[in-house]
């Protein structure tokens, strides 16, 4: 890749609540490796993956539009999320403005509404994830990876919005595959970290519906964490912020129902290079942030 | 190489396979010179590592015999193998086939006397058997090969086999010096019977094909019931050589899939009833759960199926598995939806058998002229139908043998009429 | 949505289905259905689904217009896709999924004990409009109370402890809500692109 | 012959021959048994030094036959062949060396016996020249001028053949021509496209070397390849003509008995329509007497009840049809029926053309149905019963039905057993047959279920009343009678799946829909086979030659009609219809119909009849020439005839995977079981052998047997053998029959060594000696 990589950052509303330690470790790490980052201006929310249903489909595209047409003024190619929803509904709806000509004149009408100009989806809408596979590359990971997290036994989780159905990318291609990514295990490698076999890897956790209705996901949130304990990981590290916050907020709710004991960590690759690029445990890593505090990895944290 | 007769006259078949070997015969029976190109140490493509037909559970090898003697009385096919045809060019009366000769380190005095293999200790994966056992590198490729000739794996280059090996031979028949090199050909006709290969499991990745040794595909299925094949013909599970007495026999594997192979493979359907019957035949407390979306027995196949279905400890489930993986008991499980019943299921078996579909091999021949591939690689003669090059079995599309047969005659025919009919 | 629903008058009458294809997104696609039941496998929470995935396609063709959009299949997508990228024939099942659930909506077959996803959606989109983001503790707050006052605080007090921590983590904060600066031009776009999407 | 008879033979001592078996000794035997004009060893006789020692003895005049004693005579075949002498293999390799104990006493006793039987063949065989040329045409006759008829004649045509057409109505084209659109054959596989059948009638017309006759029909057929005499009957008035050989494709018709299709409605309920008429219907715009039709029912019958012959075919032309209204009118509401849809191969893109156009597929099996029309459905993937309401059509895919008869001719008055099942499709599925590992757990035990006809015993046929109504198609002047023998379901098909033009009457060549169920397009490939296999086989018989499966095969049988006793047992036993029978009633070979399997010499009693390479009289004396040990030594001899098509290869494989042979065996191949004459059998034991098996391939339904029933026929002589050994005071448990496959290598073994076990408990033959 060329040396740096500008890209015009989409946080999305997670990062300014439960998933502030997602936001917090790649605005840190990013730029080690080359990525400068600068946010949508005034970005607003995505959709997320219920928007539709009380919305209805072109409001939602239409709250996407807002945020390309925004991004698009920045004038920049590339937009890069590190949330799983945002990724699917503004890589979605940037498809839809970009291939569906009907559609493209509403949002441009509703955008128009709001005095803006038209947009014509012409932006690159970048999952992070992906930013670090094709544009940023292990090497230099495992590069900067200065502070190796030797002996942490990390268990990948990929989760479902990361790779479904956008593993397709905007330059064409798939970053990875539907089923079986191996990005994740090879952030965890390039970190100096153990990648344990962890067959569940793209399993949902319920997304949502684990929000409104834990009681029909907790059994497959006690899937993902039985399969964890089973490969022996120190940590489980998934990319997706809503899958982080559901995984680590109902091991309780599981221990309650199943009569399990888990207690297993559940971070952010992100949070793993920060310590691994011997970064701020707090400030840059937030590891503060995690309720199920991750123990082991704060231990290989510089100080 | 020597060519007898005008080359503008003789017939080129590309594929020792039984479309191909039909092609060649039908033609040369009929007069003309043809010269029989086959990229394997011998000829009989799939067909020869079948076990059995549908419907008559006759043996492929049977019909071979007959089209292999008819090639020994038949002066007019030159047949070579080890050739591997990378491109196809020129037009009507003209056309120029360019070929990698393999080297096959042993030459055509070899008498099959055996020797080379008593001495060799390098061994291979079995190409005869997809890999299913281990084979010495210098061998016989099976014992109906033909021709009756030796071949050796480059694995014996620079081991102490190399010596052993040319030592042993008393005819001069092995010869390490040979080297792959590009030969061409030249022919008035061209016929397609390339063929094709079952896709690659691998790449249905919900299926974990390469994740347990108990999940096969449906040519495996016909080594493991061979009598030559590497269990000398029981059904077992490759894991532990276990009885394979609870069986799944998967449809669709990559047919019928625009993720995959998009066209309806054919045959898979009638060789997983078959597959069923190996399996009821030598297990009398079976039990064979075949998934389908569609049972499809095309002209007369319905009899057939009917056949198999009377059999009480076969089973028809309506649904294509959403996910076959290895189970906690290291059995492999299939999962997915009954949409009779639309219950949800999820199941333990002894072996797993993937009816994989059929992707022609022509896909890595460059063609140019008067023929077309269409977008799965399929060959096609140019819509006219008067150009030189034809194409029959399953270079032509997804056909059973008795269409391959069928359409290789026809194919024979058409080559006739393209180096002008005498 | 455009043209209202046509109401079927018999069994397979397509009415209903060629509305969908015009009007559902993916719908268009919906018809090349081979009834495989690769979706249904597939789907995390199939098991609390009634019919899914595969099972409503065959519905919509049969113009069973009540029993699907009354059907719990359209609740429990927890949209991960799974279907979508696995169909054989290249369905956007999710897509279809979620369209139909959001027809569910409009046309008042989203019934409270059944339905919370189109109650959490009515809080969420409360927030966007209000805010132009999502405030989780908001929108979670008036999704509880949604199913009542009482529900409301079980609902809430049941979920204290995890409310803590995240306050505690620095993961759910306290006072006003987050909010974007042009609230009067996000307004002015989603209120045009509702309007547009009722003329269709 | 005999008299200037040069036997040279040729000992090869490679490929571990030497190693196993004592050279010397043989060729002391050899040269003290026989009169041989050379006998010579060499280290390979297949390489070129040893092809060339051979060649020069022949050229120089010092051997006219050649005996090879080296390997088996399915390899090496193009090697040691040697023009102007006649070559005979003694199989010292394969046989022997790679399956008996080296150096041992009974190796070389095997060795010598394998030597002295080829020596003895040798004295009795002669290079072939073929039977006088029959040829007195060149041309085709096809019989019947629809698709499939017309390209057979164009693609012949265009080889340069001239080719009459004979059609039965005064139009070309058959059913095809109605059809408005038709199935999409090449990429992108969808989009209907327009009917071409007139193009094809108008070059079939243009073209100066077809000669076309409508209105007309075959009245008889009589000769042979080569020599076909064909009266033609043109309205009433008789033309004959002379071909050369016969394509048939005369197609389909709507099946005669129609009432299984009365569920669906059908010439019960206004409305309700055959696929055919349908074809009217759409090719009207979608129309029936003025009014449009926009909600359309396609039934395919569903398995159970539908006729086998339906198969494939209807389902894709009811996809063809569906997309065709959609087409017209794609507002229109078009509902397929079906159980499994069997749009296989690249129809699975019409599917999916359909889906896409709006077609709506129901798995669903219709209950019945009513005024309206209307049906009631069994929906299973709605799991529950569906009234199909307001329709304006109903269309059933009803069966097509091979013209395998003409139904418009009275029954023929012989020969009718030839229209019954060739096998039974539905006999229970045993993978190894009989001797299967697991007996009969192996067999598929059929289910109470209520599947009809499924595993019942065939269908007993009644030649009096055949399943097939009508006379014959050619109406063939055969002593077997006027048909092409069917096989299963009325079709003219072949039984080998590697072989798919293969009839049991040469020279006559089926294809298209009266071959099996096929569109157009299929019909099209079809044809063009079925029209080189008629072309081939004229330039076959041009040089005298056979035709498959013994293709090039110069000998023919030869009837010494002095001692013939007019016994008929040749006309009636061979399996083609080669014989006929003279004025005086003696047997006449229509040499170009025979296809040399030498059935009839194993059906001869006075051993009468013989080729020129293999006869009677040659195995007899190769019997005789195996040496008999002295009793004392307590060596049983046991002589096997194993057919030379499976058998014969298998026995070969277990020589390759060197698995022992019991040693007490001698081989003879023979060309197949129903070439075996008893009096080989009877000879064999008089002669002192202990015990005699024969090897042959499997017979009945599902038969292997290359020369259809030559198996079978051996069984049953076999089953008189009884008297024949009971009068020699013999116990009958010394003659045996087996049934082997070519892929028997390792069973083959055990049968031997078990055959071998029982003979040596039964004792040896007291004949030995005398």
């Amino acid at each position: 890749m060329s040396e740096k990589m500008k890209v015009t950052y989409y946080p999305g509303c997670s990062s300014e609540a439960t998933g502030r330690h997602l936001d917090e470790s790649i605005r840190a790490v990013m730029p080690e490796v080359g990525v400068e980052m600068a946010d949508i201006e005034d970005w607003n929310c995505c959709g997320a993956s219920v928007g539709h249903i009380g919305g209805g489909p072109l409001p939602t595209l239409a709250l996407n539009g807002r945020n390309l047409a925004n991004a698009k003024k920045q004038g920049n190619e590339h937009v890069m999320t590190p949330c799983a929803a945002c990724y699917l509904n503004t890589h979605g709806s940037n498809l839809t403005i970009r291939d569906d000509e009907a559609k493209r004149e509403k949002v441009n009408e509703a955008l128009k509404a709001g005095g803006m100009e038209a947009y014509e989806g012409d932006l690159k809408v970048h999952h992070a994830m992906e930013v670090l596979v094709n544009f940023v590359g292990m090497e230099k990971i495992a590069e900067r990876a200065t502070n190796k997290l030797k002996g942490l036994k990390v268990a990948g989780w990929v989760g479902c919005q990361t790779v479904r159905p956008f593993a397709e990318t905007d330059d064409g291609g798939n970053y990875d595959t539907y089923e079986e990514p191996e990005f994740l295990d090879d952030i965890t490698r390039a970190c100096g970290a153990e990648a344990v076999p962890y067959e569940k890897k793209t399993n949902c956790c319920g997304g949502s519906v684990a929000v409104m209705k834990p009681e029909k996901t907790l059994h497959l949130m006690k899937l993902l964490l039985e399969e964890a304990e089973k490969a022996g990981a120190d940590v489980i590290s998934t990319p997706c912020p809503l899958c982080q916050t559901n995984l680590e907020m109902y091991q309780d709710a599981i221990n309650a129902k199943y009569g399990t004991n888990f207690h297993i960590p559940v971070v952010f690759p992100s949070q793993l290079m920060a310590v691994a690029f011997g970064m701020d445990p707090q400030k840059d890593a937030a590891l503060q942030r995690n309720t199920i505090r991750a123990e082991k990895l704060e231990k290989l944290a510089k100080k | 190489m020597a060519q007898d007769g005008p080359q503008s006259q003789t017939i080129a078949v590309i594929g020792g396979g039984i479309a191909g070997v039909t092609a060649a015969l039908e033609a040369a029976e009929t007069g003309y010179d043809v010269i029989l190109i086959e990229k394997e140490p011998a000829l009989g493509g799939r067909v020869t590592r079948l076990n059995r037909y549908f419907p008559k559970f006759c043996h492929p090898t049977c019909g071979l015999e007959i089209n292999y003697q008819r090639l020994r009385k038949n002066p007019r096919v030159k047949v070579l193998t080890m050739h591997e045809v990378t491109a196809v060019e020129g037009e009507k009366g003209a056309y120029v086939i360019t070929a990698r000769r393999l080297p096959r380190f042993v030459n055509e005095k070899c008498t099959a006397c055996g020797e080379c293999g008593k001495v060799c200790e390098t061994e291979i994966d079995d190409p005869y058997n997809y890999g299913l056992g281990k084979v010495k590198a210098a061998r016989l490729p099976h014992e109906h090969a033909f021709p009756m000739r030796y071949v050796i794996d480059a694995a014996v280059k620079g081991t102490d086999d190399e010596g052993r090996i040319a030592e042993a031979c008393q005819y001069g028949a092995v010869d390490f010096s040979e080297e792959e090199e590009e030969v061409t050909l030249n022919a008035g006709a061209v016929i397609w019977a390339t063929g094709w290969r079952p896709y690659d499991a691998t790449r249905l990745e919900t299926y974990h094909y390469a994740d347990s040794p108990d999940i096969i595909n449906n040519v495996e299925m016909e080594r493991l019931a061979n009598h030559d094949g590497p269990t000398g013909g029981k059904v077992v599970r490759p894991s532990d050589g276990e009885p394979a007495k609870k069986v799944a026999l998967i449809q669709c594997a990559g047919s019928r899939d625009v993720n995959h192979l998009p066209y309806c493979s054919m045959i898979c359907c009638l060789a997983s009833l078959k597959h069923a019957a190996y399996v009821l035949e030598q297990y009398e407390d079976a039990e064979v759960h075949m998934y389908y979306i569609d049972i499809r027995a095309h002209d007369k196949m319905q009899t057939f199926y009917e056949r198999i279905k009377v059999d009480p400890r076969i089973k028809f489930i309506k649904s294509k598995p959403a996910e076959i993986h290895p189970g906690a008991d290291g059995r492999p499980v299939v999962k997915g939806e009954r949409t009779i019943d639309r219950e949800l299921y999820e199941e333990s078996y002894d072996l797993v058998v993937l009816a994989t579909g059929m992707e022609p091999s022509a896909k890595d021949i460059s063609a140019s002229g008067d023929v077309v591939k269409d977008e799965d690689g399929f060959v096609l003669a140019i819509e006219s139908g008067d150009g030189g090059q034809v194409s029959c079995g399953v270079a032509a599309g997804p056909f059973d043998v008795a269409l391959s047969t069928q359409s290789g005659t026809a194919a024979a025919l058409k080559a006739i009429q393209a180096v002008g009919a005498r | 949505m455009t043209a209202a629903i046509p109401a079927t008058s018999r069994t397979y009458d397509l009415s209903f289905a060629r509305w969908v294809r015009e009007n559902v997104k993916g719908g268009d696609k919906m018809n090349l259905c081979m009834q495989c039941g690769v979706c249904s496998g597939s789907c995390p929470i199939g098991s609390e689904m009634d019919n899914g995935p595969r099972k409503t396609f065959m519905m919509v063709r049969a113009g069973m217009k009540d029993e699907v959009l009354s059907s719990t299949t359209l609740w429990n997508c927890t949209s991960c896709y799974r279907c979508y990228v696995r169909c054989p024939r290249g369905i956007p099942v999710t897509s279809i999924i979620q369209g139909l659930a959001a027809v569910a909506a409009k046309e008042g077959y989203a019934d409270k004990e059944k339905v919370s996803n189109y109650y959490f959606s009515k809080a969420f989109w409360w927030s966007a409009r209000s805010f132009g983001k999502t405030d989780e503790r908001l929108v979670t707050m008036k999704y509880f109370f949604s199913f009542g006052l009482v529900e409301g605080i079980k609902r809430a007090l049941a979920n204290l402890k995890i409310a803590l921590g995240m306050v505690k983590a620095g993961r759910m904060h306290i006072g006003m809500p987050h909010s974007i600066r042009n609230k009067s031009q996000l307004k002015a776009i989603i209120a045009k692109a509702a309007e547009l999407e009722s003329k269709g | 012959m005999a008299d200037e008879t040069k036997i040279g033979i040729y000992l090869c001592e490679g490929c571990g021959i030497a190693e196993a078996i004592d050279m010397d000794e043989l060729e002391q035997t050899v040269s003290s048994e026989y009169q041989v004009s050379t006998c010579k060893r060499h280290a390979a006789f297949c390489s070129e030094e040893g092809v060339a020692v051979i060649e020069k003895d022949v050229k120089d005049g010092e051997a006219n036959r050649v005996v090879v004693a080296a390997c088996s005579h399915r390899v090496m075949t193009d090697r040691f062949n040697f023009d102007g002498a006649a070559t005979v293999r003694a199989n010292l390799r394969e046989q022997i060396a790679w399956t008996q104990a080296p150096q041992d006493e009974d190796t070389n006793m095997f060795a010598a016996d394998n030597v002295r039987m080829a020596l003895a063949q040798a004295r009795n065989t002669d290079n072939p020249e073929g039977h006088e040329n029959v040829v007195k045409s060149e041309k085709l006759l096809v019989v019947g001028g629809g698709v499939a008829g017309l390209t057979a004649a164009l693609e012949a045509a265009r080889a340069g053949t001239e080719v009459t057409v004979v059609e039965k109505t005064g139009q070309l084209g058959g059913w095809t021509r109605k059809w408005s659109r038709l199935i999409p054959s090449r990429p992108p596989y969808r989009g209907l496209i327009a009917n071409n059948t007139e193009e094809l009638i108008k070059a079939v017309e243009d073209n100066g070397k077809i000669k076309v006759v409508t209105n007309a029909i075959v009245a008889r057929t009589e000769g042979m390849p080569g020599d076909f005499t064909v009266t033609i009957d043109h309205g009433g008035s008789e033309e004959t003509d002379t071909f050369g050989a016969i394509v048939v494709a005369t197609g389909w018709r709507m099946p005669d008995d129609m009432t299984p299709y009365e569920k669906y409605g059908l010439g019960k309920v206004d409305g309700v329509m055959s696929g055919v008429d349908f074809e009217e219907v759409l090719a009207a715009g979608v129309e029936k007497d003025g009014k449009k039709l926009n909600t359309i029912a396609i039934v395919i019958p569903c398995e159970s009840e539908q006729m086998p012959y339906t198969s494939g075919v209807a389902d894709r032309i009811a996809i063809k049809q569906a997309i065709q209204v959609m087409d017209t009118n794609p507002d229109a509401m078009v509902y397929v029926l079906h159980d499994n849809l069997r749009a296989h191969g690249q129809a699975e893109e019409l599917y999916r053309e359909a889906q896409d156009k709006g077609v709506v597929f129901m798995k669903a099996m219709v209950k019945s149905a009513a005024a309206g029309p209307e049906l009631t459905t069994d929906d299973l993937l709605l799991g529950q019963e569906v009234r199909l309401s307001g329709l304006d059509a109903v269309v059933v895919m009803t069966g097509m039905m091979p013209n395998s008869t003409n139904p418009d001719l009275p029954k023929a008055e012989k020969g009718n057993e030839f229209l019954c099942d060739d096998v039974n499709p539905r006999v229970p599925i045993t993978v190894n047959g009989e001797d299967a590992g697991d007996g009969d757990a192996a067999r598929a035990a059929p289910s109470d279920a209520d599947d009809e006809g499924a595993g019942v015993a065939p269908a007993d046929c009644d030649p009096e009343n055949p399943p097939l109504p009508g006379g014959a198609l050619l109406n063939l002047q055969y002593r077997q009678g006027p048909h092409i023998p069917i096989l299963y379901n009325g079709f003219i098909d072949s039984h080998y799946i590697c072989f798919p033009y293969e009839t049991r009457r040469t020279g006559i060549y089926v294809c298209g829909a009266v071959r099996k169920p096929m569109t157009a397009h299929e019909a099209d490939n079809d044809a063009t086979g079925a029209a080189l296999k008629g072309i081939q086989a004229i330039n076959l018989v041009k040089e005298s030659r056979a035709t498959h499966p013994r293709t090039g095969d110069l000998s023919y049988p030869i009837f010494g009609l002095d001692i013939c006793t007019k016994c008929r047992r040749c006309t009636v036993e061979c399996p083609f219809g080669a014989i006929d029978e003279n004025e005086e009633g003696y047997p006449q070979l229509n040499p170009s119909r025979c296809r040399r399997c030498g059935t009839c010499m194993g059906a001869c009693p006075v051993r009468t009849i013989s080729f020129k390479n293999y006869s009677p009289n040659m195995v007899s004396e190769m019997i005789e020439a195996v040496e008999q040990p002295d009793p004392f030594d307590e060596k049983p001899r046991i002589m096997v005839f194993a057919c030379e098509n499976d058998a014969y290869p298998a026995l070969d494989m277990a020589g390759v995977n060197r698995r022992e042979i019991n040693k007490y065996m001698r081989f003879i191949p023979v060309r197949c079981l129903g070439s075996v004459t008893l009096v080989w059998v009877s000879n064999a034991l008089e002669k002192g052998f202990d015990g005699v098996m024969l090897m042959g391939c499997k017979s009945g339904d599902d038969y292997q047997c290359h020369f259809v029933k030559g198996s079978a026929i051996a069984q049953e002589r076999i089953g008189k053998v009884e008297e024949t050994l009971k009068n020699l005071m013999l116990e009958p448990e010394r003659v045996t029959i087996e049934e082997v496959s070519i892929a028997d290598s390792k069973r083959v073994v055990d049968l031997l060594g078990k055959f071998g076990d029982q003979i040596e408990e039964i004792g040896l033959n007291p004949f030995k000696g005398f």
